[in-house]
């Protein structure tokens, strides 16, 4: 096996100087107490690193960390610090200690292993010969999609992103319970929340590129739906893309108005069917003679039998690949777009109850 | 003559770099809020056409450049929203513009910081 | 294991696909009842996916008994290219277990959700709880180590909120500090899974464990163990890592309260012994020299230290909760001996609190209607009040100190057992004090229950008639399992030989 | 110099971590820890995508060797290294840290939606969010109600 | 299902069945009260016919159930253990008629409690008794432990509770910490823990691990009270008359030297008990209790201190024995019987003075032989059994102990048993004498309860007084029947 040394090329050159602004972003969160700044400092981070995925060939994860991380996290976090508060206390130097000592320990300890992994990049790395490799050789015949990462995704690793599907649901539902559905803002008029600035007709400027956008954005959402298989993107991006078109509907037209049109009562029901979707793909392939998840059979053998053979790559149906995968994808869209929803009502619906005891 | 092409298309995407920069210094050293998110907003949107006029020149005539100019329309239409959002929201807040000599609210910001 | 291969009756069909549906009837049934119509639907759906669950894992442990090892593809696609199910002896007990429990917790649940939580969100509650079931269980039939992280998430993040939201604030901070704690342990256990990637190029634990045979010791495999242990110690609650869980089991609604320290801890440790016995294995030196000077020791101070803390608890149900984290010593000194005999004495011990503590705060929760306060000294004078609700506690208790005719008492009894073959003198002097210590922490629960007067003269009466069938259902398993414990020492001995140990006292 | 530059990112990416850590472990507020739990999980995943890296590579979306980009990707290649790293001629990165992190990014989200969602009850509930003031407030008050 | 495994399962279930009923019909006084005493009459019944079947040579076994693989909670009689069982629950019955007039008397509260656990108790020292293996017995022991707690703390108030702490911490500890640790060891050396007669771990431990055996064993099973284990006993003397009676001169220390005999005689057997280097320090420490225990009963004023601790130091005696081995066991079982009759009757007395007068102090008992001459008369009666002289059964316990003492060279416990029966001479004859007979000019107490001594409790002093005098002619019988045990050993 040659030996392996990282070329000093563009590509590295950029990596260095994108993984620098993180550091020095990093420390920058660390050392403000504006949690409004630390929380935009965290956006500025996500970006970044968005950025430098791609650097590293990781368009879906750029993609993704774009959406979630500089998107719809901060969304959720401003909300939070709207209804708690926006700055904290100073620490002692002495409480620091401790953690520093914990972080110096982890640290070394990460250090040591860390100096012991292969070189940046290098192809015959033992992460990169193995299972990696046969991904790459076997996806296309296998499952059909030229974007292996879906292919691996939703087919070879489907059950994790069952399981992805469940915890986003399982994060919505989490919410729900502490934050209720936003009933408050359904209940009570005016409301002093989140979409107060929104909520005064004089937004005109906002309102009328509102409604340009918003189309746009769900437009962009589908696209990025159904051109997962062939690019980046998925039911996941998709649907907090769809997701954050529904927040700032809210945003400017006001809450009420948005819980008109997407009931939170939707919006939960169609979080829990985005899981029975999935799951149920998994059921159909149970009935049908294959294993769970094995979108082969999908469809009962008679019905595939009348195909034409177009279908057939190397002998095998792709056929029931393709409909499992826009399928599942369906699920996660569904689940994911309603459970950022909701989170958002939770959010937003919730009246800073400043009094020392709220509701419970 | 694609060589001429990439050139241009290059020189103005450093081109577009370099008036980011020059805003981004604005917005550190310009004095109140309002000159400051004048100058993140032109950049955002002067900037990000150059670069993206000079990326189109650099794919050529394809469908990237298509996804490119959607994008521009985009920024078109987002930044000057978002800027006209923030500014006007400042205003409602509260927030004044500082009007005046420029050595003066410069050492009124620092007094402030102090 | 032989009794279950006549003890499961399903169709063929339903067999085959038994490790999936274990853990996708739980996930189903969740979705259902989050779009359930009403409060009692969801309970009748939450009672009927975990007794799918188990019905389920009872037709497992049959296959596991006649052929070893149930092994299932995902999608179809052979590991390492797709995530499989592998399903061994160790896996159907924590099976059985999670979802035994949750048939109980369950059952359980109809009523404490009524006094505990508020009207519009019990349906979502059963549905948080179904999640945490089948996340569990999912935990404790995959094969591969990066799923096995996405099911200790799926278990955790309903698991924080369903925590938080109860009737007691000091929830709050408590489910705070859970979920800091318990995604920094699986954060952790993400970057030594990636160190093993890193070094093996693959996530199936079989095959990461024949490569890593093959690959002999690297920093990077140290790291990635010692990134993994630390990792799930925190999930497990292992001493000193167990600073989140005394305030989240004692505040937290009793559901929870019932269901988690009788199994999410528990199901971490299944984990950890997988990474230590099948993925590691202790013929690696680190391995071997971490059970014997790191976790053995650790888990004798564990054993002793927290059940001390135990007895000067004024809140009952943190009584509980430290006698948790120091039973978790016990169950980690067991597997630190590296023995079979070690290994099965603790996973038996492990059966036995699973029982023990689900009844135990069952019982709590079950008078939750009428005791609105947790400090021990409102509990004064409650056994003549409720004497079927805290007799099943008493008898929960005396398992807990390990007395004589419970299960408890043979679990500690394989323990000091295996101690002696292992030539561990100063484990048996460990688990005798720290039993003496238990049998204080008893005595003082059951003299402030049956020995004191009531505070106050309104009768805080029984626990709901559905409370006490469960109740005394552990109740009874407990004793029934102090006399004949040959199902779960079957069970356990099974476990410890799928786990590669061999029998007698070769550990140093 | 080629060892510092092979092992640079990883270097980095665990002082990234370590200051999502660090700021996890150190502040007394529960938004800032949540903000510090954030940057910690995703800096493993940066760890993770680091690995899968492949020097000269391209995304992990099948790509013709003949086409114009496969062409422009293997112009400043060695045919050699293509041969020996890349698969039908074309050098892909390692999709399989992708679709990991994809789910970690997931989870990091879930977990800090109910993370932030716990914290404004405890605003709620205490007034605070300040881990020093709750615990203060819980010695002090007696059998408290949310 | 044999009539010997019937027989033993009827045993066992009898007084647990007895326990359930009392719980359930507590309420009804009477009632309840009626069935204790009879079920107490059909258990010394059964009990007898257990004996005989022993005594016949025929051994009736049962296995009632397998926890673990090779531990079995099994039964199995032998004469000691027979002889034991028929004690207790003679014993029993005829407390049963006691309590029912002292509870009554005294107006006790949770009466229902304390005869439950009562019955709870004796199904333990059924247990203890036909215990087949050093396991169950240690199950049943803790069984004994745990159901006489409620007893010790029947009162509920502090100083009821805080003697309940005590007693439960020092007698479950030390099983815990010693006792368990010791079966174990066993268990892991022998594979089982079964008696085996002339020893279980013949060939399977060196003298030094059995030395370590026997001391953890010793000092484990606390009920014996050998010094510095005994503190439990003074304290649970809080407990009401018929529980320090039953319990604590019968019972529950009868108990823990019965394991000390059955250890000796089963596990260890004699060459083991003397190859061992532990025997002779555990033997002298016998001895100083034995002496130390009566110097300090001495000084107590308190009755029942005082009859507590002179049980410590005829406790000492037993463990002597047991200690010795061979054919001191015969001695230490028949000194189990009659130490057991004889305090139980000292015990009454003290109760009833207790509940008619409610002196408890023995220096304000003087002339209260005058109006209670029937309760001073079997006062007397045992104190002669206790200190050993005839006509009564303590006289030959007493004198097979001392002789075996000579006899196997350990002529320092023989002379710290003489010392000590002069000793309790000097602290029990007092109380009777001066009750009799006190000195001119004395007032007695008045009677606080009206009518003097409950009837009820009366009958059982008499009973147990007169058993006394039976047990100096049925000596004889009783060694030969435990002969075995002594053969066994050999």
């Amino acid at each position: 096996m040659p030996s392996f040394a990282t070329p000093l090329d563009a590509n590295t050159i950029v990596d260095i100087a994108l993984l620098a602004m993180l550091a020095v972003i990093v420390v920058a969160v660390a050392r403000t107490r504006s949690l409004l700044t630390a929380i935009i400092l965290t956006s500025v981070y996500s970006f970044i690193s968005a950025v430098w995925l791609v650097v590293m060939d990781a368009a879906d994860v750029s993609f993704t960390e774009a959406v979630v991380g500089a998107g719809v996290s901060t969304i959720i976090a401003l909300g939070a610090i709207l209804l708690t508060r926006s700055e904290c206390s100073r620490i002692p130097w002495r409480e620091t200690l401790l953690p520093l000592l914990l972080v110096t320990v982890t640290g070394g300890l990460l250090v040591y292993a860390a100096l012991d992994l292969p070189s940046l990049g290098d192809p015959s790395a033992p992460a990169n010969i193995y299972v990696g490799r046969l991904y790459l050789q076997h996806a296309e015949h296998d499952i059909g999609t030229p974007n292996i990462v879906t292919a691996v995704l939703s087919s070879y690793r489907g059950f994790d992103t069952l399981g992805e599907t469940t915890v986003i649901f399982a994060a919505g539902l989490g919410v729900a319970l502490l934050l209720g559905f936003g009933e408050r803002a359904l209940q009570d008029t005016p409301r002093p929340s989140m979409a107060k600035m929104a909520e005064s007709g004089q937004h005109v400027v906002l309102r009328v590129s509102a409604k340009m956008l918003i189309p746009m954005i769900s437009i962009y959402a589908f696209y990025v739906q159904f051109h997962g298989d062939l690019g980046p993107g998925g039911g996941f991006q998709a649907g907090v893309i769809m997701a954050v078109a529904i927040i700032l509907h809210a945003l400017v037209f006001g809450l009420q108005e948005t819980m008109e049109s997407i009931p939170p009562q939707l919006a939960r029901g169609l979080s829990a069917f985005g899981v029975l979707l999935y799951a149920g793909v998994g059921v159909v392939n149970l009935t049908n003679g294959g294993n769970f998840l094995d979108y082969d059979h999908l469809f009962p053998r008679i019905f595939e039998e009348g195909l034409p053979d177009s279908h057939l790559v190397g002998g095998h149906h792709i056929w029931g690949q393709h409909f499992g995968i826009l399928a599942i994808e369906l699920g996660v869209f569904l689940t994911v777009a309603s459970t950022m929803v909701t989170i958002f009502y939770a959010f937003a619906g919730r009246a800073p109850d400043l009094s020392p005891h709220g509701e419970g | 003559m694609s060589e001429v092409v990439t050139w241009i298309g290059s020189s103005l995407a450093v081109a577009g770099a370099l008036a980011a920069i020059i805003g981004s210094l604005g917005v550190i050293r310009f004095p109140d809020f309002y000159t400051r998110t004048h100058a993140a907003s032109i950049t955002d949107t002067g900037a990000a056409t150059l670069m993206i006029l000079g990326l189109i020149l650099i794919s050529g005539w394809s469908v990237l450049a298509l996804k490119l100019a959607i994008i521009w329309a985009f920024i078109m239409l987002t930044s000057p929203t978002a800027a006209h959002a923030l500014t006007n929201a400042a205003y409602g807040a509260g927030e004044r513009p500082q009007l005046g000599p420029w050595r003066l609210f410069d050492r009124d910001r620092k007094e402030a910081e102090r | 294991m032989n009794a279950f291969i006549d003890f499961y009756a399903a169709p063929p069909g339903l067999t085959a696909h038994a490790a999936p549906l274990l853990v996708i009837g739980p996930l189903i049934a969740a979705c259902a009842a989050a779009l359930s119509p009403s409060t009692r639907s969801a309970w009748m759906i939450s009672v009927g996916g975990t007794i799918f669950a188990f019905w389920m894992a009872l037709c497992l442990a049959g296959e596991v008994a006649r052929n070893g090892v149930v092994n299932y593809y995902m999608g179809g696609f052979a590991p390492p290219l797709g995530i499989a199910f592998r399903i061994d002896a160790l896996g159907v007990m924590f099976a059985l277990l999670i979802s035994g429990i949750g048939v109980m917790a369950a059952l359980f649940s109809g009523h404490t959700l009524e006094a505990e939580i508020m009207k519009g969100k019990r349906r979502l509650y059963q549905s948080g709880f179904l999640l945490c079931v089948a996340g569990l269980l999912g935990l404790s039939a995959t094969g591969d180590a990066f799923n096995a992280f996405v099911f200790l998430e799926v278990s955790s993040i309903g698991t924080y909120a369903l925590i938080g939201v109860g009737v007691d604030r000091r929830a709050l901070p408590a489910a705070f500090n859970y979920l800091v704690m318990g995604t920094i342990g699986a954060t952790f256990f993400v970057i030594g899974v990636g160190f093993l990637y890193a070094a093996t190029g693959t996530l199936n634990m079989a095959d990461m464990s024949g490569r890593l045979a093959t690959l002999g010791d690297s920093r990077v495999v140290e790291a990635g163990f010692a990134f993994i242990v630390i990792g799930l110690g925190l999930k497990a609650a292992m001493f000193p890592l167990h600073g989140w869980l005394p305030a989240a089991y004692a505040y937290a609604p009793s559901l929870m309260g019932v269901f988690l320290s009788a199994t999410a801890t528990k199901a971490a440790l299944y984990l950890m012994a997988r990474f230590l016995f099948t993925v590691f294995g202790p013929h690696l030196d680190f391995v071997g020299l971490f059970l014997t000077w790191v976790m053995a020791p650790v888990a004798g101070a564990a054993a002793i230290i927290c059940s001390a803390q135990a007895i000067f608890q004024t809140d009952i149900r943190r009584i509980l909760a430290f006698s948790s984290v120091a039973q978790v010593g016990y169950i980690m000194l067991g597997v630190s001996m590296a023995s079979a005999e070690g290994v099965s004495a603790g996973l038996f011990h492990l059966f036995n609190q699973a029982l023990i503590k689900s009844a135990l705060f069952m019982a709590l929760g079950g008078l939750a209607f009428n005791i609105k306060a947790t400090k021990l000294s409102d509990f004064s004078g409650v056994g003549r009040t409720a004497p079927w609700t805290m007799t099943a506690f008493a008898i929960g208790t005396f398992s807990l100190a390990g007395v004589p005719l419970t299960a408890g008492f043979l679990s500690k009894w394989r323990l000091i057992e295996a101690a002696f073959a292992a030539h561990w003198l100063w484990a048996v002097g460990v688990i005798a004090v720290s039993s003496l210590l238990g049998l204080i922490y008893a005595g003082r629960m059951l003299e402030t229950i049956f020995f004191r007067a009531p505070v106050s003269e309104e009768r805080a009466g029984e626990a709901r008639f559905g409370v006490l069938v469960p109740l005394w259902i552990l109740a009874a398993a407990s004793v029934w399992y102090g006399l004949d414990a040959s199902l779960p020492v079957d069970l356990s001995t099974a476990a410890a030989q799928a786990l590669g140990l061999a029998p007698a006292g070769a550990a140093p | 110099m080629s060892f510092l530059l092979g092992h640079f990112n990883y270097l980095i990416v665990v002082f990234l971590m370590m200051g999502g850590l660090w700021i996890t472990f150190s502040s007394r507020n529960y938004i800032k820890r949540m903000i510090g739990l954030a940057l910690f999980q995703t800096s493993v995943g940066l760890f993770y995508i680091s690995l899968g890296k492949v020097a000269g590579g391209t995304a992990a979306i099948v790509l013709d060797k003949t086409s114009k980009a496969g062409e422009a990707l293997n112009a400043h290649l060695s045919p050699d290294y293509v041969a020996r790293a890349g698969v039908d001629g074309v050098v892909y990165s390692n999709p399989l840290p992708h679709v990991l992190i994809l789910t970690a990014i997931v989870v990091g989200v879930a977990t800090l939606a109910v993370g932030l969602a716990i914290a404004v009850r405890v605003r709620e509930a205490y007034g605070t969010v300040e881990a020093g003031e709750i615990a203060e407030l819980d010695r002090t008050e007696a059998g408290p109600r949310a | 299902m044999s009539t010997g495994e019937t027989l033993i399962l009827a045993t066992l279930l009898l007084p647990l069945f007895t326990a359930g009923v009392i719980r359930a019909i507590g309420r009804a006084e009477d009632v309840r009260d009626t069935i204790t005493l009879l079920a107490g009459i059909a258990l010394a019944i059964l009990c007898a016919a257990m004996l005989v079947r022993t005594g016949e040579g025929d051994a009736p076994s049962l296995v009632l159930a397998h926890p673990l693989p090779g531990l079995d909670i099994a039964f199995k009689l032998e004469p000691l253990g027979a002889l034991f069982a028929l004690m207790s629950s003679t014993l029993w019955a005829v407390n049963s008629l006691y309590s029912f007039g002292y509870m009554r008397a005294k107006r006790e509260t949770n009466q229902t409690r304390f005869y439950m656990c009562f019955a709870l108790a004796m199904a333990g020292v059924m247990g203890v008794a036909m215990a087949g293996n050093l396991f169950t017995m240690f199950i049943f022991y803790e069984v004994l432990t745990f159901a006489t707690y409620p007893l010790v703390a029947h009162k509920g108030d502090a100083a009821a509770r805080r003697a309940g702490r005590i007693y439960l911490g020092i007698l479950a500890g030390a099983s815990v910490l010693l006792l368990l640790p010791a079966i174990i060891i066993i268990y892991v050396l022998a594979g089982s823990t079964d008696f085996v007669a002339g020893g279980l771990l013949v060939d399977k431990a060196g003298p030094a691990t059995a030395g370590l055996l026997l001391a953890l064993i010793v000092f484990g099973a606390a009920k014996a009270a050998l010094f510095p284990v005994h503190a439990w006993l003074p304290n649970a003397m809080v407990a009401p008359a018929p529980v320090s009676a039953m319990l604590h001169a019968v019972a529950v220390v009868k108990a823990g030297v019965f394991v000390l005999l059955k250890v000796s005689g089963y596990i260890f057997g004699a060459d083991l008990m003397h190859a061992n280097p532990v025997t002779q320090w555990l033997l002298w420490l016998a001895a100083a209790t034995i002496v130390i225990a009566s110097l300090v009963a001495m000084t107590k004023d308190e009755i029942k201190a005082r009859l507590a601790w002179s049980t410590i130091g005829q406790l000492a005696y037993i463990t002597s024995a047991a200690l010795i081995g061979g054919a001191a066991l015969t001695a230490g079982g028949l000194g189990m019987v009659t130490h057991a009759v004889g305090k139980i009757t000292l015990f009454f007395g003290a109760g009833v003075i207790f509940a008619a007068t409610g002196v408890s102090r023995v220096s304000e008992m003087r002339g209260l032989g005058r109006r209670m001459p029937l309760t001073f008369g079997a006062f007397l009666v045992g104190s002669l059994s206790v200190i050993g002289l005839p006509p009564f059964g303590g006289m030959w316990s007493k004198f097979l102990l001392i002789t075996n003492a000579f006899d196997a060279g350990q002529p320092w416990t023989a002379w710290a048993m003489i010392a000590s029966s002069i000793l309790s001479t000097m602290y029990l004859m007092p109380i009777a004498v001066y009750g009799l007979l006190p000195p001119t000019g004395t007032q007695p107490a008045a009677f606080t309860l009206p009518g003097g001594a409950p009837r009820l409790s009366l009958t059982p002093i008499a009973i147990t007084a007169t058993l006394c005098l039976v047990l100096f002619f049925l000596a004889g019988p009783i060694v030969a029947f435990l002969g075995p045990l002594a053969g066994g050993a050999r």
